[in-house]
């Protein structure tokens, strides 16, 4: 699994490649352990993730309630269908805001 | 040619699963399994291996998982065993939903997603084992709310 | 992680054999086969499938292959199917080695490689179909006159 | 399976790296089937060859019997264990001079 991290339009961006699951979640759970300074808005980029298990949603939601929790916004976009039936399944599409594309996902915020 | 039958074994021990992986990714891709069933018989594996491997042997002592699946043409079959303390997965409630973001737990949703995405499900105990088994159409996506 | 069992079906086209042979590696790969009982897998399987589509299939039909492989710790336990014509491979006398090289005949090695490198083997038709058992030691080179 | 052929102290050495079965037999049976003119010797270097089958034995044979019949020295060098198994095993060492390396298998040529 690899992360990135960059900023446009004033929105923090993470993006992960390959697999968040048992073995790889808590890289990705410390790289957002922190709220950025500066109440930016924080996308979760998973375009080129391609496989989620239940220990990478677990990641995702503490993520989410931090974010909430400081006032900050935080979408995620661009999720392939078979990660994208997990997050249906787990009912996280009703709590998180899902967009089909980073496009949209910056729009959402502006 | 199809991969008809494998019967992996592995020892209690979250290092096996980077090796289980790979065995599942030459299985789905030699059977040219479809994108959905290929994710879930992932999916299932993963989700209680480490089940099984983080709640199974209280007291640490060392134990045996086994993952066997079988290709039927039209379905994967697939069983999960264990030698842990004994646990009927599906005897648990599902989680809970509905609520707020601030009332979600975090956590619980393994068993769930597994169990939503199978055709069917079972558990029985046998000769000191846990035995899992789940059936994954290869055809159209019969199961849960999932999106086309 | 072992591969305990891994079951194969293909059909009897000898462009088949690449991916049977990726899926052997895969076997002795993941599970540490030592190289001589590696290889002696591989050879048997070759050897056999390859007789059983050139010789089996005398009216060119199309027909089914099963190779089956069970991890048993110290020994691999293979065993051959095929819905060819009826035939017992170790029926037929042995090639006679001892002549000069103008004495040799050209061909005729295959089953006498194989029979020689296991430690057991066994034919039966079953079920309409040609039924090789063979085993191969993991230990200690066990048959042959095989060089240290 | 690659077949490469070059000379060396006047003897053709031709080496083969990979798998000799079946499906790439026929490929050493074509480049084997002309002897070369000027009477060289011929050397088969298997220092690459991982895996021989009956069906590479059959070529090897081939090609052994044709230099015989045309008065050209072959001898065969650097077998890996498995594959010196399988020549021992079909009585092959006992028909063709079998060399450890290549430079024992030039001296036996000179
Ligand atoms: N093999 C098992 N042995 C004992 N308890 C188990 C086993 N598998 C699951 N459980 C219990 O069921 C609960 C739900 O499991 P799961 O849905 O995978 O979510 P999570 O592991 O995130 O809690 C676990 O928290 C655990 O208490
Ligand atoms: N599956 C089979 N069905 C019918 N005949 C077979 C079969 N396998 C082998 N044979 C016969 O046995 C002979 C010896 O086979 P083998 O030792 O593999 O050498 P080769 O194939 O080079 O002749 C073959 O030539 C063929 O006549």
């Amino acid at each position: 699994m690899q992360i990135d991290r960059f900023i446009e339009q004033d929105v923090i961006i993470t993006t992960v490649k390959g697999r968040l699951d048992s073995s790889s979640s808590h890289k990705l759970d410390d790289f957002l352990a922190e709220i950025p300074a500066g109440n930016n808005a924080i996308l979760l980029d998973f375009a080129e993730l391609t496989y989620i298990s239940s220990a990478g949603l677990r990641v995702v939601l503490k993520a989410t309630k931090l974010a909430r929790s400081h006032g900050v916004a935080l979408a995620i976009c661009s999720l392939v269908p078979q990660v994208h039936e997990v997050f249906d399944v787990s009912g996280f599409t009703t709590l998180i805001p899902i967009h089909p594309d980073r496009g949209a996902a910056l729009a959402s915020f502006a | 040619m199809i991969i008809r039958e494998i019967d992996l074994r592995l020892p209690n021990q979250l290092s096996q699963m980077e090796k289980l992986v790979a065995a599942l990714e030459f299985f789905t891709e030699t059977c040219a399994i479809p994108p959905k069933p290929a994710y879930r018989l992932t999916l299932a594996v993963d989700e209680f291996v480490n089940n099984a491997v983080d709640y199974g042997y209280g007291d640490g002592r060392p134990g045996e998982i086994g993952v066997h699946v079988r290709h039927l043409g039209d379905a994967l079959e697939l069983t999960l065993t264990d030698d842990g303390d004994p646990f009927d997965p599906f005897n648990a409630p599902p989680p809970d939903l509905t609520g707020s973001l601030e009332e979600r737990r975090i956590g619980g949703l393994g068993v769930h997603l597994v169990r939503t995405m199978a055709d069917s499900f079972a558990y029985k105990r046998e000769d000191g084992r846990n035995v899992v088994s789940l059936r994954l159409a290869l055809g159209e996506a019969p199961a849960s709310s999932a999106p086309a």
